[in-house]
Parts: structure tokens; sequence; C-alpha cells
């Protein structure tokens, strides 16, 4: 880490170091949105934040194709069913609900932050295997596939998976015939 | 990339440490709901991470992660049909008055 | 060429097939039944007239197979026919043969019909077998056979208690018998390897040893059951409860002198033999004293005549233990036909009086004639007049006893000649009651029996009054010397005539039937008065010696007793020692059970105890809130991470 | 083709299939559990028939390796020992199952167990290993408590039990036994015909010097083995589990019991204890002559005492059964021979009996022998079989108790003479005894109570006609039999030598 400061850095590292924590500054800041703001709705806006944001990052990381798709089901869908949710029980999160987070909230507060002492004590100090990047870098057709021939097997379970969970959703949210 | 591996999973652990803390706390189904969804997001960005500086070429973080999206696309479809199914039945989504699992 | 020898076997398979078809098709055939018993009869009988005729030229026939082996020795039967057998065969065929012809007028309307006959038929089987037989084995098996034939004839009318418990009797008395019998053979089978007769005369001929005595003894156990000889004469007596055809048959003429023969046939054994024989001649001599006495007052026609066939057999066995194995057989094959021919001549009186006791009888001479003169022909030859069968037979016995070297041998002879006398007037003490006088009972309607029995009567008649007649002096003692040849071993010996004894013979049974003429018939003496004289001697001999008491008293009663306390201490003690341990280990394992209770499943209790207790704490944390689950998730996570840490900080130094 | 291994397994793939049809479907129960007993009884014919007599050592051999960390092989085989055994199993087996008809209650269960018994008993004759010997043995004792448990009489519970923990607790002697067997021979074996020819050669227990007062390892050994076979036999004083058990049996039960698992201790004897160990067995003759004789005078006595029919018949068993012990005490080939014609000859005739005893009972519901009388003249086909097959009980020559009686006397009078004379002397009391039984059942006035008693039916005849037609074609011919057993007998005997060299 030090050496990175003590090295002279091109115009261009620059850009991207400051983008980095710029970015990294916005989404821990959305994420605290999310998990603290008492308006529901706010929150998801936050969750939307913080997916563009994790979109950033994935371009970041010359993950173009990963990037776009995580734009396209985040904010695209997740983010939109979760407004769904948040109008359809409107009334059970404004009315009655005056304290958005539970009794547990100091004990989590300390266990989370243990936990996060913890990792964030022995991430720097790991020797991470990583390996200079030369030659071509994954990309969409690299991705497409490897899909569909080391990957074909989870590719459709995960297929199922969806189908039986648009299906569950369905079932579930069907009123009961009376 | 000058940004070294251990800032992106910095970053990814804050993310997730927050999602948890969320999932703990936070009182509204739909709200735990989304803080998962920060969970997996942070998952995410570690394995692109991870893909990019240990095998810049197969590019099988990336998979991963497409797979981990497919997934979290899933559980909120599910988790919204259940919310709206519990909100049906007990006029709530708070979380710690749906103790249905004590049985 | 068809061998006659190889046709043998066929002389008892005959009666036996014809038992197997009776027994199984016999209820359908009803009383045609008797054509198939009478035909296997007939033909065994002719069948044996070769046999018979070829001993007359001084041959025997003899044929064996190997029937097993046993380890590497093998074990034979065989046939063989020689002067001995061919007398037996002669007696067994012909007289049979008769009895079957009478039995169907007999056994007439008998709701068993074909199943007596079946009875007889397997009876001829195994009385051929005795008389065929060359070794002990095969005789044995007849022997039991014809128990067993005879058990069944005995209790042929089942339905009758008393004829139930006869038969019963007979057979154990005769399983008592046979015991003697096998031992005998285990003894033979052991001393000599061999229970063939020629193969042991041989061996015994040159046996040194002193061992001899006890199976001679067990030998003649066989012929004391088979022959009722005292201590196992009770059966006979009670014998009478079959049919009065099966008494003539089976427990007059031919299975009870199975014992005779069998003696006479192994009579190698006995020869030289002073103790065995000494056994043999005073067991005969009593017996034959016995029962005479009991038939002087017995009331039941058969009883009186089951009576003097004990005593007569008693004679045989005597004749045979003071030395007389011609004496013996000869006598043997008299009393065959006479004394089957007064149980027929008895069977017909029943059958045409429907009584057994001759004080109800009286005056049938006029209403029977047949029955009448036939039966006098019988009482004449048996009380031994001469020149009738019996006389003969009688005298040579008499002779043989007197002429005995044995000392005391003069005593049995004494006791034989007034048995003679009490013979002769029982007899004619029955023949007098029954025939003579006038009808005591007006209630009984006699009416002769129809030709089926009065021609068997007949044709008995003619051979009880001559049969004896080969034997005689006027022929030279022709059957003697023709019996002899199955007595190779034993030296023939001039046949002196002793005019003494054949005097005192006929004087003494004159004197018994002129008693009886006077008390029965002359009314000159009162039978009454004689009994109340010496009433304690009449009553004892009234009931028969009191031998079936004593032996109830001292054997049956001890006995069953003795079956029953074995059988309560099989109950209480040696199952009670099982079911004690049994006990013993329910104890224990009650014991064990307090320990396990309050000891094992204390400690079990502890820890259930304690866990409830805790978990009544612990579960406090099952609240059912999902987001405190996911808490200790978390918690466990970190902990998780934390020992990971630690460990690769460890691994690290 | 493995023939010995499928006689012995047939019965099990029966129940196997029965267990497959439904419960309800009686009629097709009976027919298939009777079928599979026809089929090992036809298989045990071919086994005979396959069996060359005159051919020495073990026949018709299967042998796998089966635990050979233990030396355990799976290894069947039969010789004249065997063989007539198993024909015996297969035939009253096979009328049994006939006998079985009037089962009415759990019929697929009890036919599944009776065919499970068939398979232990078979493997139990077949089998030439002590550990499938002792698996098979004690594999029997479950169906059979079954079997006596639930279909028995009022006191069901308590004989099943008795049964099975005293035959239990023979096994385990037995299984001490083998263990002895197993760790004293050099190398480690259970095979029989390899430790028959160690212990022939005196190779078993060379050089130990274990004493326990008195008695070698060898000596204890027997004892062990001896007490297991003998409670099976049963040898007096282990004898009182056999009236419960044949009392509340049901019938066929009670003839199975009577017929093969009696006949199994004295296999044993004849297979196990006395080859392997001849000296030891030789130390211990007179113990097989007294309890022997005690068991011959002993049965007979308390027979005669009986007023249950059945129970009659089952200590009548225990007479005869000491039959087998006299024969093989006196170490003479005839009585060796005459102590296995009883089993065989046992099994038919008592067989029988029980058949018989069954068909009474299921007429009149009650066994006591007092309450009958005059029978004969109601049920004359009846009367007559019972009277055949008592008479050869009782030792009637014609018929192959006979045979057995004279061979063992034969064998034994020569060494035992005054002990044999008391032997030969009981044959007046079991003449005493069955003439008793016939006499209160069959004779006298008939008793009014009976009056529509309908005579044996057809099925029930088939049952006893065949086991008829063997004792009286073993009486009359028996080189049928002796032909089987002659050759190994002699063998053995040689192997074994005289009682006093």
């Amino acid at each position: 880490m030090t050496e990175l400061f003590n090295t002279a850095l091109t115009p261009w590292e620059w850009t991207q170091l400051i983008s980095f924590y710029g970015i990294a500054a916005l989404m821990i800041v959305a994420a605290l949105m999310v998990v603290t703001l008492r308006n529901i709705f706010h929150s998801a806006l936050g969750l939307a934040a913080v997916a563009l944001g994790a979109a950033a990052i994935y371009l970041m990381l010359d993950a173009e194709f990963l990037a776009f798709v995580q734009i396209l089901v985040y904010v695209g869908a997740v983010v939109t069913l979760i407004a769904f949710m948040v109008m359809l029980t409107q009334r059970a999160s404004h009315g009655k609900l005056v304290r958005q987070s539970n009794d547990q909230k100091t004990i989590s507060f300390i266990v989370v932050l243990s936990l996060f002492a913890l990792l964030i004590w022995k991430i720097p100090t790991t020797v991470w295997n990583t390996t200079v990047s030369t030659g071509n870098l994954a990309d969409a057709k690299t991705l497409g596939t490897a899909f569909l021939k080391e990957y074909i097997m989870p590719f459709e379970v995960i297929s199922i998976v969806l189908l039986v969970a648009l299906i569950g959703a369905i079932v579930l949210a069907r009123r009961e015939p009376k | 990339m000058i940004v070294p591996l251990a800032h992106f999973l910095i970053l990814s652990l804050i993310i997730f440490c927050i999602g948890l803390y969320g999932a703990l706390t936070r009182r509204n189904a739909v709200g735990i709901l989304m803080s998962v969804e920060l969970m997996l997001n942070a998952a995410n960005i570690n394995l692109v991470a991870f893909s990019r500086f240990v095998s810049p070429q197969s590019g099988t973080g990336q998979i991963f992660a497409v797979f981990v999206m497919a997934l979290a696309a899933a559980s909120v479809a599910v988790g919204l049909a259940i919310v709206i199914c519990i909100y049906r039945n007990h006029r709530t989504i708070a979380a710690d008055k749906i103790d249905l699992m004590k049985w | 060429m068809l061998n006659y020898t190889n046709l043998i076997p066929l002389i008892p398979l005959i009666p036996l097939a014809s038992f197997v078809i009776l027994i199984l098709f016999g209820s359908r055939m009803k009383e045609k039944a008797a054509y198939v018993s009478i035909g296997a009869a007939l033909a065994a009988f002719a069948l044996s007239v070769p046999g018979i005729m070829m001993t007359l030229k001084h041959q025997s026939v003899h044929m064996e197979w190997i029937w097993l082996y046993l380890g590497d020795r093998p074990i034979k039967m065989g046939f063989m026919i020689d002067s001995l057998t061919a007398m037996m065969l002669f007696v067994v065929t012909f007289i049979g043969s008769l009895i079957h012809i009478y039995s169907v007028g007999y056994m007439h309307g008998d709701k068993r019909f074909s199943r007596y006959f079946a009875y007889l038929s397997l009876f001829f089987f195994s009385m051929l077998l005795i008389v065929l037989g060359d070794n002990l084995i095969m005789v044995f098996i007849g022997w039991e056979m014809v128990g067993l034939c005879s058990y069944l004839l005995i209790s042929f009318w089942f339905e009758r208690m008393s004829a139930a418990r006869a038969g019963m009797k007979a057979f154990l008395a005769n399983r008592v018998g046979d015991v003697g019998f096998l031992l005998a053979i285990l003894s033979f089978f052991w001393m000599f390897g061999t229970v063939n007769f020629e193969q042991m005369a041989e061996k015994i001929h040159q046996y040194q040893g002193t061992m001899l005595v006890i199976p001679a003894v067990l030998l003649f156990c066989g012929a004391v059951g088979k022959s009722a000889q005292f201590p196992l004469h009770v059966w006979l007596p009670d014998a009478m409860e079959g049919p009065t055809p099966v008494s003539a048959l089976i427990h007059a003429a031919t299975m009870v002198a199975a014992g005779v023969y069998m003696v006479a046939r192994s009579f190698f054994v006995f020869h030289g033999n002073i103790e065995a024989m000494q056994v043999v001649s005073y067991i005969g001599c009593f017996t034959a004293f016995m029962a005479a006495t009991i038939a002087l007052t017995q009331t039941d026609i058969k009883k009186v005549l089951a009576y003097s066939t004990l005593s007569q057999l008693g004679y045989m066995v005597m004749a045979l233990g003071v030395g007389g194995y011609i004496a013996g057989p000869f006598h043997l094959m008299t009393h065959a036909f006479f004394k089957a021919l007064l149980f027929l001549g008895a069977g017909s009186v029943i059958h045409g009086t429907g009584t057994q006791d001759i004080r109800q009888m009286g005056g049938l001479m006029k209403k029977m004639p047949i029955t009448a003169w036939t039966f006098l022909a019988a009482f004449v030859a048996i009380a031994g007049l001469p020149p009738f069968a019996g006389f003969w037979s009688k005298d040579e016995i008499l002779l043989s006893t007197f002429n005995s070297p044995v000392p005391g041998h003069l005593f049995l002879f004494a006791v034989g000649l007034f048995t003679e006398a009490l013979t002769a007037f029982y007899m004619a003490r029955v023949f007098f009651l029954t025939f003579l006088g006038d009808a005591r009972d007006k209630e009984i309607h006699a009416h002769e029996s129809p030709l089926v029995m009065t021609v068997p009567l007949a044709i008995l008649a003619f051979f009880a009054l001559f049969i004896g007649l080969p034997g005689s002096p006027m022929a030279g003692h022709w059957f003697q010397h023709w019996l002899q040849q199955s007595f190779p071993y034993m030296h023939a010996h001039e046949i002196h005539l002793n005019f003494g004894v054949m005097g005192a013979s006929i004087f003494l049974a004159l004197s018994g039937i002129g008693l009886a003429y006077l008390m029965y018939i002359k009314g000159t003496i009162s039978p009454d008065k004689v009994a109340q004289s010496i009433r304690p001697l009449y009553i004892y001999s009234l009931n028969k010696w009191y031998w079936d008491e004593i032996y109830g008293m001292f054997l049956i009663k001890p006995f069953l007793w003795s079956t029953n306390a074995l059988y309560a201490f099989d109950v209480w003690i040696v199952d009670g020692v099982v079911n004690g341990a049994a006990m013993v280990a329910r104890g224990l394992g009650f014991l064990q059970f307090i320990f396990d209770k309050y000891i094992v499943d204390g400690i079990v209790n502890l820890f259930g105890w304690v866990t409830q207790k805790s978990s009544r704490i612990v579960r406090l944390v099952q609240t059912g809130i999902i987001q405190n689950y996911i808490l200790l998730l978390v918690v466990g996570l970190a902990l998780i991470v934390w020992f990971k840490i630690l460990e690769n900080m460890h691994a690290v130094l | 083709m493995p023939l010995l291994s499928l006689m012995t397994f047939i019965p099990l793939a029966g129940a196997l299939v029965l267990l497959g049809v439904p419960k309800s479907r009686t009629e097709t129960i009976k027919w298939v559990g009777l079928g599979f007993t026809i089929i090992a009884f036809i298989l045990s014919v071919i086994v005979t028939l396959q069996y060359v007599p005159t051919q020495p050592g073990f026949q018709m051999q299967e042998y796998y390796s089966w635990i050979p960390q233990i030396h355990v092989n799976y290894h069947l085989g039969v010789d004249g020992i065997s063989v007539p055994m198993i024909l015996l199993t297969g035939l009253i087996t096979m009328l049994a199952g006939v006998a079985s008809w009037n089962i009415k209650i759990r019929v697929k269960e009890y036919w599944v167990l009776f065919l499970f018994l068939e398979t232990g008993m078979m493997g139990t004759f077949a089998c030439l290993d002590l550990f499938l010997f002792y698996i098979f043995w004690e594999i029997m004792l479950v169906p059979m408590y079954f079997l006596i448990g639930i279909w028995g009489g009022p006191r069901k519970e308590y004989a099943a039990i008795k049964f099975f923990l005293y035959t239990l607790a023979g096994g385990v002697l037995m299984l001490i036994g083998f263990l002895a067997l197993y760790f004293t021979s050099e190398p480690h074996t259970l095979s029989i015909p390899l430790l028959q020819s160690l212990g022939q050669q005196g190779k078993l227990f060379a050089g130990n010097n274990f004493r326990f007062y008195g008695l070698t390892l060898p000596h204890l050994v027997f004892l062990a083995l001896f007490i297991g076979f003998a409670i099976k036999v049963p040898v007096w004083p282990f004898h009182t589990w056999l009236p419960d058990a044949h009392v509340e049996a049901p019938t066929p039960i009670s003839v199975i019991l009577a017929a093969v698992l009696l006949k199994m201790g004295g296999y044993g004897f004849y297979r196990i204890s006395h080859p392997i160990l001849p000296d030891a067995a030789k130390h211990f003759s007179w113990l097989f002559l007294i309890l022997g004789i005690i068991g011959i005078v002993y049965g007979a006595f308390v027979a005669l005492a009986q007023t249950d029919f059945k129970k009659m018949v089952a200590y009548s068993s225990v007479s005869h059964m000491g039959f087998i012990l006299l024969g093989m005490s006196a170490f003479t080939i005839e009585g060796f021979i005459g102590g296995y014609y009883q089993m065989f000859s046992h099994g038919i005739l008592t067989g029988a009996m029980f058949l018989l005893v069954g068909v009474l009972y299921d007429r009149a519901h009650t066994r006591d022998l007092n309450a009958f009388g005059g029978l004969a003249a109601k049920v004359p086909v009846y009367t007559f079989v019972l009277s055949i097959m008592a008479l050869g009980s009782l030792g009637l020559p014609g018929m192959s108790g006979f045979i057995a009686e004279f061979f063992t006397f034969l064998g034994a009078f020569p060494v035992y003479r005054e002990m044999t004379m008391l032997a030969v002397l009981t044959i007046v009391v079991t003449a005493g005894y069955i003439l008793f039984m016939m006499q209160r059942v069959l004779l006298g006035p008939l008793n009014e109570k009976w009056a529509n008693m309908p005579d044996i039916n057809a099925r029930e005849l088939l049952t006893v006609v065949p086991l008829i037609v063997i004792t009286i074609a073993l009486g009359v011919c028996p080189s049928l039999l002796l032909n089987i057993i002659n050759p190994v007998m002699k063998t053995m005997m040689v192997a074994i030598g005289p009682l006093h060299p």
C-alpha cells in the first residue's frame, strides 16, 4: 500500500484512483441509507444507488458485460420490484411502524463490528495469489462460451431455479380462492 | 489496475457489514430484503475483483456473479410474494412480530 | 422250471396278500370277503403239501437270502421245511383252513365280517413266518405279529370293555415274554454271531462254556409268554373274549403252541443244559397242574377249555423239559386237533344256545347231535382213552417223564398222572353238563349249527380220533421216527413200551370220568357237598388261584403308582429345576431391575433433569423471530472466522 | 448346479415371494407355500438319488470363501449321515405343509415363517462349516418361536419362551465348544471335514495340558457340545421343554419339531461331537449310556402316566430318543446304525403320531385321552391308520421302529449287557402306554359325545399314508436306508475305533 503512494502515478491512474474512492464513498453512503432511513422508499432509492455504484466498479474491473447486467437486473428489475413491494405494503410501513429497527440493534452492531474488525485486520495482511494481467481479458464472448460449454449444467439449473421461483412466487402471492 | 485488490475487498466488506447490520436490525421485511441484496452485491464485487486479479482470462468469477444475480432476482421475486402473503394474513410486515417459527 | 424252493415264500405271502386286499377293499365285499381269506388259507395249505411230502421222503427244503448288511455283517433270512416244520405246517394250514370255513357260519352277520377275515389272514401270515423261519429273528418277527393278531382278534368286539382289556392284557403278557426272547436273540448274536438254527446248533455243539443257561432260560421266557405258562398264563383265560373260532385257532391250536414249537425247534440250546431244562420242566408241570385244578370249577364252557389248554400246554412244556423233544410236538399236534374241535364245538353250542354258562345248558345231545358227537370224539381224545389221539401223545409224555434219569422227575410223573385224572374229570363234567341230562334252562331254544360249521367239525373229529395212530406202537412209532429228522444232533433212542405207565394212565382217566359220571349223571355224589367239604380249595380254584388279584396288587398297582410318581418327579423336580433356574434368572433380573431403575436409570434421569432445567433457559433462545436466529448465526460465523485466524497465526508461528 | 444351495434357499425364496402376495388371498398363499415345500422336497429327493453311497467322502460340495479373516467358508456337502435327514426334512415339511391347511389366522405370516424354518433345517443338515451350522441352528429358533408363540395353544407364550431360551442356552454352550475348536485347531479352522480329520489323527488339542478337576480341554469341549446337542435331542434331564412345546404347538409344528428338530441333536453327535472328539466321546460313553437308559425307561414310564395325548407322544419321544444315546454309547457299528435308524424312524413314526393327534384334536378340540372311547366303531379308517402308527412306535416287527431298536440292542448288548437288558425290558412299558392309549381312545363302548365325529378326510390321509408306506418299507426292507448309511458308518467306525481297543 505504501509503495502505491511512493511511485509516481500517471493521470489515468490518478483518475482511476479518484473515481474508485469516490464511487466507494458514494456506495457506502448509499448503503448506510438503505439500512438506516425511516422511509422505506428512500431506502430503495439507496439500493439503486448502490447497484449503480457496483456497476461502475465492475466497469472499472473490466467486466463490462456484468456491469450492464447489473444495471438491468438490479436497477431494472430488483429495485422496481422492491418499489412495488413498498407500495403494496405502504400502510404497514407508514401507519404503525414508528421504530424502524428492532431490539437487537446494539448487540448486532457489536457483532457486526467485531466481524468487520476481524476481517479488516486480516484482509491487508493476507497474501492474495494475484497474477498480472497479460493477454486478452475475459469479455462477453468468453463468458457466453463458458456458459454454453463448461457451465452449461449450472446454467440450466439456474434457469430451472428461476422458473421455480417464478411459479412459487405466483402461487404464494395468489389470493386463496374462498 | 492501479487500485489494489485489498481495497476492493475492503469496500465489499464494508457494504457487506452494512447489509448484515441491516438484515439483523431492520423491522421492515422489505428492508431486510434490501439488506440481503446489499450483501449479495458485496459478494459480487468480491467475485468480480478476484476474477480480475486472479484469473483475468477465464472470467470464472464473473460467471459466478451472473449466477448470484440470477439467484438474487429469484429471491426478490419469491421474497415479494412471501411478504405480500404475510401482509395479507397478518396485516404487518414487521419481522419481530412474525414468530411462526417458534412452533 | 418252477422250483418248489422258490415257491416257499408264497406260503406266507398269499395270506398276507389276502390281508392287504381285505383291509383295503374288504368293507365293499361284504361277506364275500371270506372267500378271499379261505382261498388264501387253502392255497397256503396246498402249497405246503409238497413240502410235507418231501419230508416224508426224508428230504428237507431250505432257502435263504441276505436281508441286509449291518456294517460288513450280512444278516440272512430264510425259510426251511423239515419234519417239525412240516408237522406245524400241516396243523396250521389244515386246521386253519377248516376254522376259516367254520368262521363263515359263526361270524355270519357281524358288522366287521371282512375285518375279521383280514385279521385271520394276517395271523396266518405271521404264524407261517414262525413255522417256516430258519432263524430266530424271523421267528421273532412272526412271534410279535401273531401277538398283534391275537390282540386284534381278542378285542375284536372292542365295544365290550372286557374284550378291549383282555386284548391288552394278552399283548402285554406276551411282550414280557418277548423281552426274554429278544434278549436271548441278542445273547446268541453276541455269543455265536448267528441266530440261524442250523448254524447255532453246530456252534452250540462245539460250545464248551457254561453261559448257555441264562440265554436258554430267556429263550424259554418267550415260550412262557406265548404258550401262557406260569407266571404269564393269566392272559389266556381272558383271551376267551374273542370270537370262538379265534379261540380255537389262535388260543388253542396254533399260536399258543408256538412256544412249544419254538422250544422244540431250538432244542439244541436246552439239550444238556440241565438247569434250563429243570426250569422248563417244573414250570410246565406246575402250569399243567394248576390249570387243571382251576378248570375243575369253572362254569363258563370256554373258560374250562381255556384252562384245559393251559394245562395241556403245560404238559407239552413239561415233556420238553424232561427231554421228550418228540413227545412235546406230538402232543402239540394231537392237542391242536382235539382242542380246536372242542372249541369249535363249544362255539357251535354258544352259537346255538346263546350262552356260555354250562349250568344253563344240558340235554343238547338231542338238539345238536352233530356237535354233540364230534364233541364226544374230542372228549375221548383229550381224556386219554385208547386208541384215540390224546392217549398216544400223553402216554408218550408220561413215558418220557418216567424214563427221565433226573431224580426229581418221578415227582413230575406223579403230578402228570394226577393231572391226567383231573383232565378226564373236568372234560367229562363239561360234556355231561352240556350234552346229557335234561335242559336246565327252558328259555334256551338250541338249534343245530349250519353245515358250514358242522362239516369242519366232522373232519376235525376224524383227525382228533385217529391222528395219534401214526405215533402208536401199532404203526411202529412211525411218527416219532419221522420227527427225529429234525433233531439230527440227538441220538434217536428206541421207544420201549411200558404197559405199567399205560395202564395207570388209562385207569386214572377212567376213574376221572367215572367220578364225573357219578356226580353229574347219576347224582350219587352231590357236587355241592363236595364243594362244601373242601370249601377253601373250591374257592381257591374258583377264583383261579387269585393270580389276577396278586398281579394287580403286587405288580400293576405299584407299577402304575411309579409311573405317576415319575411323572410328578418330572413335573416338580426336573421341570422344577428348569423353572427354578428361570425364576432365579428372573429374580436376578429383578435385582438388576432395581439397580437399573435407581442407579443406572437414575444417572440417565439426572441427565434428563439437567437437560430439562438447562433447556428451560436455553429455549429462551428460540424466539421464532428470524433475525434472532440470523444474529446467532453471525455470531457463530464470527467465532469461526476468529478461530480460523488464530489457527493460521499458530501455523505461521 | 449348486443343488444343495438351491435346496436350502428355495424355501427362503418362497418366503420372499409370499411377502409379495396380498394378505387376504389366503388360498393363493397356501398353494404357493406348499408349492415351494414341494419343490424343496423334490430337490431333496434329487439329492438322495444323486448321492452315491459307495463313494467315500462328502459329495455335491459347494465351497466359497466367505469371511476369510476368521476362516469361515460357505461350505455345503452331504454324506450318508446327512442325506437321509435331508430327505426326511423335505418330506416332513411338505406333509406338515399339507397339514397346515387348517391354520386360519394370519396365514401369510405363518407360511413365511414356515418356509423360513425349512431353510434353517435344510441348511443345518447340508452345511459343512461350524459357523454356518451355528447360524442355521440358531436361525431356526426364530420362526419356531413365533410359530409356537402365535399359533399355539393356551400356554403358548410359556412354551415358546421355554423352548427358545432352553435351546438358546444349549446353542451358546455349543458355540463355546465351536470357538474352542476353532482356537485350538492349527491352522484355525471351522471346517467340519478338516476338524474331523484333525481330531481323528489326534492333532486337536495336541500339547494342551489344561486340567479342570481332572477333565482335559477336549473333555470340556465335548461336554459343551454334548449339552448343546442334548437339549435339542432332548436327553433326560434336559427334556422338559419338549412336552410343553409339543402340547402348545399347532399340529404341523409339532410334527416338524418331533420329526426334524429333535434329529438335529442326534445329527450333531454323528456329525460333530463324535467324529471330531472321538477320545472324549469314548471317555463319556458312560454318560451316553446312563442318560440314554434313563431316557428310555423314564420316558416310557412317564408316558404311561399321561392323560394328554400329545404329552404322551412327547414323552414317548423322550423314550425313543434315548435309543440314539444308547446306540452311540457302545461304539459298535450296529449301535451307531441303530441309533441313526432310530432317528429316521422316529421322525417318520412320531411325525405321523402328531399328525394323527392333530386330526383328532381338530374334530374333538380336546386331547384328553379319557374323554374318548370306542372311536374305532365310528372312525374305522382313522382307527386303522392310528393303530398302524401306534404299533410302529411300539416297535412291532415289520416296521422301522423295530429295526431301529433291534440294531441298537444288537450294538449295545455285547458292551453293556445288564443295562441293555433294562432297556429291553422297557419295550413292555412301551407296549403298555401305546395299548393303553389305543384302549382309551379307540376301544370300549362309544362315548356318545363323539357320535357324529367324521372320519379322517382325504387331505389328512394324504399326510399320513406316505409315512405309513415308508415305515413299513423300512421295516421290511431296511437295506433301503442301510445302503446309504452303511458305508459312511463303516468309515466312521474305522476312524473312531472301538470303545475298548
